[in-house]
């Protein structure tokens, strides 16, 4: 007998039986245990119900031809729409927002990230190898949503509005290029830089901007102390200050500043707003000389500058600058500290400063660097950049764990810690917060430089408006930066309340009278608005403008209807006086000469202020002006708002004038 | 010796040199693969940080409805529901306490979501309490009472 | 050579042989399985419609499957709305009371029977049931009599 | 029935005393790689055809396809790994029956027709894999694909007509996956089967035996002799590539993504050896004439070589230098295939295979 004649049967069996446990390893695939799993839950949730449960093993899938995506994730993810999944655990859960997702259209992995073709839980979840798009952490979740809904998603996807505003507002777009967006230079102008600031303070300012105004914007670079003064001296260079010391009063000079409200937007010793540069230490920070320039025209200056024309004459400018030139000292600067950077800075190299100045890219946000090309993006392009391969990105001498090297965790820590990667990187440090990061992370994540078919679409939350006011009202709205702090039509700040039906809301007089000397309507609130130096055509343009242009026909239209009814009448002041305390308890939330609740707004004198048609137009409606406005909506019937509003604007002040 | 063994010693060195090659490729395509770096290593270097989910003890709808609640509530009722919101001096019946187990124990969901729909009024209250009902969603509304519940739990 | 070595050796050989015939014919019947896919590209035969009320009393067609949404008060039922002859889409004729096919002329009563024309067989009805969320469950595999409804 | 062939039973080593021999292991051994070859070109073909059935050559739907097959298609990754692996296989396999015939100094007359038909049949192995290379179009396939076509082009001359024509267009694309697709699953199996058949026909009229001393060993019967011999090495190398198949997964990357170049791009692993040469110098020089040059000397072997002794025995010591000769020469085949795999990073520059690589 043979040797292969002895053999044989022994391989022949051996063939056989791999055969069985090659057909084993097929069948034996984990999707069949959650499927398992799966049906016993099932049997127990519908214990009672009269149906027989049905449940079909095997794969499942959804399949979008015009996207290209074929999804198992149901294969595991079983209760994804049965509301009775709610605490289940996971892969059962029911999926939060399936309702409003018609996810039988594009499927799970379009939002959501991940291999969908997979069925395994390594393949489908990643990161793997050999598929880039691991699944997104929860926190960078909402940077899909962009996809079909637009990147304008306040109230919907909060941590991607934020990304996306910050992203501009912090200059990002400076330095790096996003299509469709245009670049904005988002710092200050630098010219002139030796007739504005003071040595020893740009030294301070470069070492660390965030120590000086920790509300600024402006990166850390990470200078050594000699590069900061290298900088320093290369932007120093030129004349210094010009024009003659200011020698005014300055004890007016206080009285002007305290009550030009110049804390709606400054800090001054720890009290203010945080729109411009913190000021109780800017005698420290500036020449008087150009402290002057600023507080008459900063315009002038800077064109993009947030600081509006007070009007003040040269003399009060004169007496406010010699006032912080003697208070807003910095009284915790070392004079002996001060001196030896001022001569460090005297020291330091110009041609290495503007190397440096060159390759930190401060072009990225400042113009008018003098001898500095303004060369435009000088970092990646990230019109794409949500979608980059991982092998483009590099970890450098970082070790990371295979499975948190994901595009995500690599851009979140880059924007956390920009030069954590590498020695020599030169994007500066915003020392942005784990949220902050979070919401970058997300904007950038959403810029994926694709377009889902149109059907797909569902554009929600607002696109940033481009009213822009023009004539006379147009130079108004731009010498007084009214914009800062108000939003017309959409575009402006959120300090104060909108003005985009004004017109329709306030009295001739009234607004003429508050424009000369603004105060407070809300008894909460601080007065805020500044008193500018308004002259008598600017306040004619004003109210034109509002009579014509900011009003609703809502409002209008109302106009002979009030007309008729008779908000004279004393029996139907009672009446509304009734209920105005009784029925609907107003007062929770309004004051009426000192009395009430302090959520809205002072009520007293309503009559000398409010149109009586918005009244009414605002009792029928609240929601219909301020979509989220915390009053209360009543079914009131017509005879209760004329009640109502016969009794609010018949409310007199109790103080005699 | 047997024919085998003389067989196997031949082939000693072919098999070490086999084996010295497959522990050299399985270590090269070992290290290719990056782990956790040492402590020590780790010290050294800056830390990349992995996000992590925000800890909250709040399920989504409780989420939602804390926001709606500082929105809308907190002005009366406090931020943690004490009843001590900056608006509560001026209220002649104070605002309901939401952290006061006993109190809240006496109300069931529906009760709270019809304070909340109706106001005051609806329960035989204060109309200083003003009803919601138009203006939040039902879902809102069970929102806001899911939250609600969690302040009286501590 | 002694007996029982012959026979161990025709056992073994036996073996093999049968092993043999194991591993092909395992390996064939593998291939005949693998042949049956496990998922298809086409549309689902089991899929969710609009939430019953979105379908007003009476006949509504659902062009996107190719059915007939059928309710008399709250009772709902759903049947093909494609010809059994050649797979023209019928339509629902509300003053005749019936379906129409436009190639070839059949007609069905509003119970699918055939009245008139070439088609060979009745419409049929599907299965129809509540998803876990509302919605209306069509399942095309499961032909039911037109007696049978959903109640909503 | 009887056929005339070799007594593999060899225990008393009677038959070769007299010939000098290096191993008494090796002596006279075949290890029936023929045999095993042809049998991985059935279980391929078996494969292969079953492939078909869910494979489209289309570049929008053929890696969602491979996916297909490896995640739900039920046997579907099983036959997959089997077809990868058995190719590599007869890839590695082939060679080793060229080297064994090389040795043995078989391709001498009245062989050296077979000889040379057996290098064509190792051509066509590689033509083949390489095609179906490009069949899943993933990262792998397309960058593997496109490392071929520029070596293709730097031919002098026809090289980029040669590119042209074989891609079927300037660049990979759909053209090039359909003359893959054509060329792997009907072309290359049709020559090769042709060429296998003429190889094994050939093979019994040249005289089986190289040695002469061999001749009128005791018959060996077909039944069941010859047949269970068969089909045991037909077993060993299914069980070898099942076992590959459970154990190993078939490699498939992302797919094809021409604005993603992996660094470096690197030739299908059988075709590694050319890369590396080609980055030595001209790619005249290294990628056309040495190839051909070796490529020539290989086919006219038979006919340039005079010796006559150590026919049918291994590395007779009539036959150093031949065989010295040969063994650089494998040697630097497979030495170039191994710096070309593991030594080589970024602008193939030489990394230890521990090295980590820049990133750019």
């Amino acid at each position: 007998m043979s040797f292969f004649q002895r053999i044989f049967p022994i391989l022949a069996l051996l063939s056989f039986l791999l055969l069985i446990g090659l057909v084993w390893k097929d069948y034996d695939r984990p999707y069949l245990e959650y499927q398992r799993k799966f049906k016993a839950l099932l049997d127990q949730k519908s214990t009672g119900s009269s149906k027989p449960v049905e449940f079909g093993f095997g794969y499942r899938q959804r399949w979008s031809k015009e996207l290209g995506r074929v999804d198992r994730c149901e294969t595991c993810h079983l209760g994804l729409d049965d509301p009775r999944f709610k605490d289940a655990p996971q892969p059962f859960t029911t999926h939060p927002v399936i309702a409003e997702h018609a996810y039988e259209k594009f499927g799970c992995t379009e939002c959501h990230g991940g291999q969908g073709m997979a069925t395994t839980v390594e393949d489908a979840h990643g990161p793997t190898e050999n598929w880039n798009k691991a699944l997104y952490h929860d926190n960078f979740m909402e940077n899909s949503c962009s996809l079909c809904h637009g990147e304008y998603l306040q109230a919907q996807a909060p941590v991607l509005f934020r990304g996306q505003t910050m992203f501009f507002e912090y200059g990002c777009r400076g330095c790096h290029k996003v299509d469709g967006r245009a670049r904005t230079v988002t710092g200050p102008p630098l010219d002139e830089m030796s007739k504005r600031v003071k040595s020893d303070w740009l030294y301070r300012w470069l070492m660390g901007p965030k120590d000086y105004w920790p509300q600024t914007k402006m990166p850390d670079a990470k200078f050594t102390s000699q590069e900061a003064a290298d900088v320093s001296a290369f932007l120093l260079q030129g004349p210094g200050p010009e024009g003659q010391a200011m020698s005014g009063d300055a004890g007016p000079g206080k009285t002007t500043l305290l009550e030009s409200r110049c804390t709606t937007c400054h800090t001054i010793e720890g009290k203010g707003g945080k729109t411009g540069p913190e000021l109780s230490k800017v005698a420290s920070k500036a020449y008087p000389e150009r402290l002057f320039k600023v507080v008459k025209d900063p315009h002038a200056l800077w064109s993009d500058s947030k600081m509006p024309i007070f009007g003040f004459a040269d003399k009060d400018i004169n007496d406010i600058v010699t006032f912080m030139s003697q208070e807003y000292m910095d009284l915790d600067l070392n004079e002996n500290e001060a001196a030896r950077q001022a001569q460090l800075v005297a020291s330091g190299s110009k041609e290495r400063g503007k190397e440096l100045a060159v390759k930190q890219g401060c072009v990225g946000c400042h113009s008018k660097i003098e001898g500095v090309k303004e060369i435009g993006e000088l970092g990646p392009d990230m019109s794409t950049f949500g979608v980059v391969h991982i092998s483009l990105l590099d970890f450098g001498d970082i070790k990371v764990p295979f499975k948190e090297r994901t595009v995500p965790n690599w851009i979140y820590n880059k924007i956390k810690s920009p030069r954590l990667f590498k020695e020599g990187l030169k994007m500066p440090d915003y020392y942005f917060s784990a949220e902050e990061a979070t919401a970058i992370t997300t904007y950038t994540l959403s810029l994926k430089g694709k377009e889902v078919p149109a059907s797909y679409t569902l554009p929600l939350g607002e696109r940033p408006s481009d009213y822009a006011p023009q004539g006379a009202f147009g130079k108004i709205v731009d010498k007084y930066r009214c914009l800062v702090c108000h939003k017309i039509n959409g575009k402006g700040g959120e300090v104060a309340n909108d003005l985009s039906q004004e017109g329709s809301r306030v009295q001739e007089a009234w607004i003429k009278k508050f424009m000369k000397a603004p105060d407070t309507i809300r008894p909460m609130l601080e007065e805020r608005m500044p008193p500018f130096k308004i002259l008598d055509p600017e306040n004619d343009a004003i109210f034109a403008y509002c009579r014509t242009t900011l009003v609703t026909d809502k409002v209008e239209d109302l106009t002979g209807p009030v007309d008729k009814m008779a908000l004279g009448d004393p029996q139907i002041i009672r009446d509304g006086e009734k209920l105005y305390f009784e029925k609907y308890g107003c007062n929770a939330c309004h004051q009426i000469n000192q009395k009430g609740g302090l959520v809205g707004p002072d009520l007293t004198e309503t009559g000398k202020r409010l149109r009586p048609e918005w009244v009414v137009y605002y009792l029928h409606d609240p929601k219909a002006f301020v979509k989220r406005s915390v009053e209360p909506v009543y079914a009131l019937t017509d005879k209760e708002i004329q009640a109502l509003t016969a009794f609010v604007l018949s409310s007199r002040s109790s103080v005699t004038h | 010796m047997t024919k085998e063994t003389s067989m196997l010693l031949r082939l000693g060195p072919t098999l070490t040199l086999f084996a010295a090659l497959s522990l050299f490729f399985l270590t090269a395509t070992g290290s290719s693969i990056a782990v956790a770096a040492s402590s020590e290593e780790r010290a050294q270097l800056p830390l990349f940080e992995v996000p992590r989910k925000p800890e909250s003890t709040l399920t989504a709808s409780e989420q939602r409805g804390a926001n709606l609640y500082a929105y809308y509530c907190a002005v009366c009722h406090g931020k943690n529901g004490e009843g001590d919101g900056f608006n509560s001096s001026q209220l002649s019946t104070p605002p309901a306490k939401h952290d006061d187990a006993t109190f809240m124990s006496t109300l069931s969901d529906v009760d709270v979501a019809k304070a909340i729909k109706g106001g005051g009024p609806a329960l035989g209250r204060s109309t200083d309490m003003p009803p919601w009902g138009r203006v939040l969603t039902d879902r809102e509304v069970s929102d806001l009472v899911a939250f609600v519940r969690t302040l009286s739990k501590q | 050579m002694s007996a029982d070595k012959f026979t161990r050796r025709n056992f073994l050989a036996g073996v093999g042989w049968l092993a043999t015939l194991g591993t092909f014919g395992g390996l064939t019947a593998a291939s005949a399985r693998y042949l049956f896919p496990n998922v298809l590209y086409e549309p689902p035969l089991e899929f969710k419609i609009a939430l019953p009320e979105e379908y007003p009393e009476g006949v509504t067609f659902v062009a996107a499957k190719r059915i007939f949404v059928i309710r008399e008060q709250n009772l709902i039922k759903i049947v093909s709305g494609v010809c059994t002859h050649i797979g023209c889409t019928i339509r629902w004729s509300d003053e005749r009371n019936r379906f129409e096919c436009p190639c070839h002329g059949t007609m069905f009563s509003a119970n699918g029977a055939v009245t008139a024309g070439p088609a060979p067989k009745p419409l049929p009805w599907y299965e129809v049931s509540l998803a876990p969320d509302g919605r209306l469950l069509v399942n095309e595999r499961q032909i039911v009599p037109f007696q049978q409804a959903l109640t909503v | 029935m009887a056929l005339h062939t070799r007594n593999e039973t060899f225990e008393n080593g009677s038959a070769t005393s007299g010939i000098p021999v290096v191993s008494k292991w090796l002596e006279d051994k075949t290890f029936g790689l023929g045999l095993i070859n042809i049998s991985l070109f059935v279980i391929l073909n078996v494969t292969g055809i079953l492939l078909m059935f869910y494979y489209a050559a289309d570049t929008d739907r053929a890696y969602q396809d491979i996916k297909d097959l490896q995640f739900v298609i039920t046997f579907g990754a099983i036959f997959r790994n089997m077809h990868r692996w058995s190719a590599y296989a007869m890839i590695a396999l082939v060679f080793l029956h060229m080297s064994r015939v090389f040795y043995m100094a078989e391709y001498r007359r009245p062989r050296q027709l077979n000889w040379v038909i057996g290098w064509v049949l190792f051509l066509c192995t590689l033509i083949a894999s390489l095609t179906g290379y490009l069949l899943p179009w993933d990262q792998k396939a397309y960058w593997g694909m496109t490392i071929m076509s520029n070596v293709m082009a730097s031919a002098p001359i026809i090289g980029e007509k040669l590119k042209y024509v074989v891609l079927g267009g300037s660049e990979i694309g759909q053209n090039a996956l359909s003359r893959a697709f054509d060329l792997h699953v009907k072309v290359m199996p049709l020559i090769m089967s042709f060429l296998i058949a003429l190889h094994v026909i050939r093979n019994r009229t040249d005289d089986l035996i190289a040695n002469p001393q061999m001749h009128g060993d005791a018959e060996v019967s077909v039944w069941p002799d010859i047949i269970c011999r068969e089909l045991s090495k037909f077993f060993i190398i299914l069980i070898i590539i099942m076992v590959a198949a459970i154990l190993f997964g078939a490699p498939l990357e992302e797919e094809a993504n021409p604005s993603v170049t992996p660094i470096p791009a690197k030739a299908p692993w059988f075709f590694l050896g050319l890369q590396e040469l080609l980055s030595w110098g001209a790619p005249f020089w290294f990628a056309i004439v040495i190839p051909n040059i070796v490529l020539l000397f290989a086919f006219l072997v038979p006919y340039i070589e005079r010796g006559q002794t150590g026919g049918g025995v291994w590395l007779h010591p009539s036959r150093r230098l031949q065989n010295i000769l040969f063994t650089a020469f494998v040697t630097v085949a497979i030495g170039l295939i191994i710096l070309g795999a593991f030594f080589r990073g970024p602008g193939w520059r030489f990394y230890w295979p521990w090295e980590s690589w820049p990133l750019h």
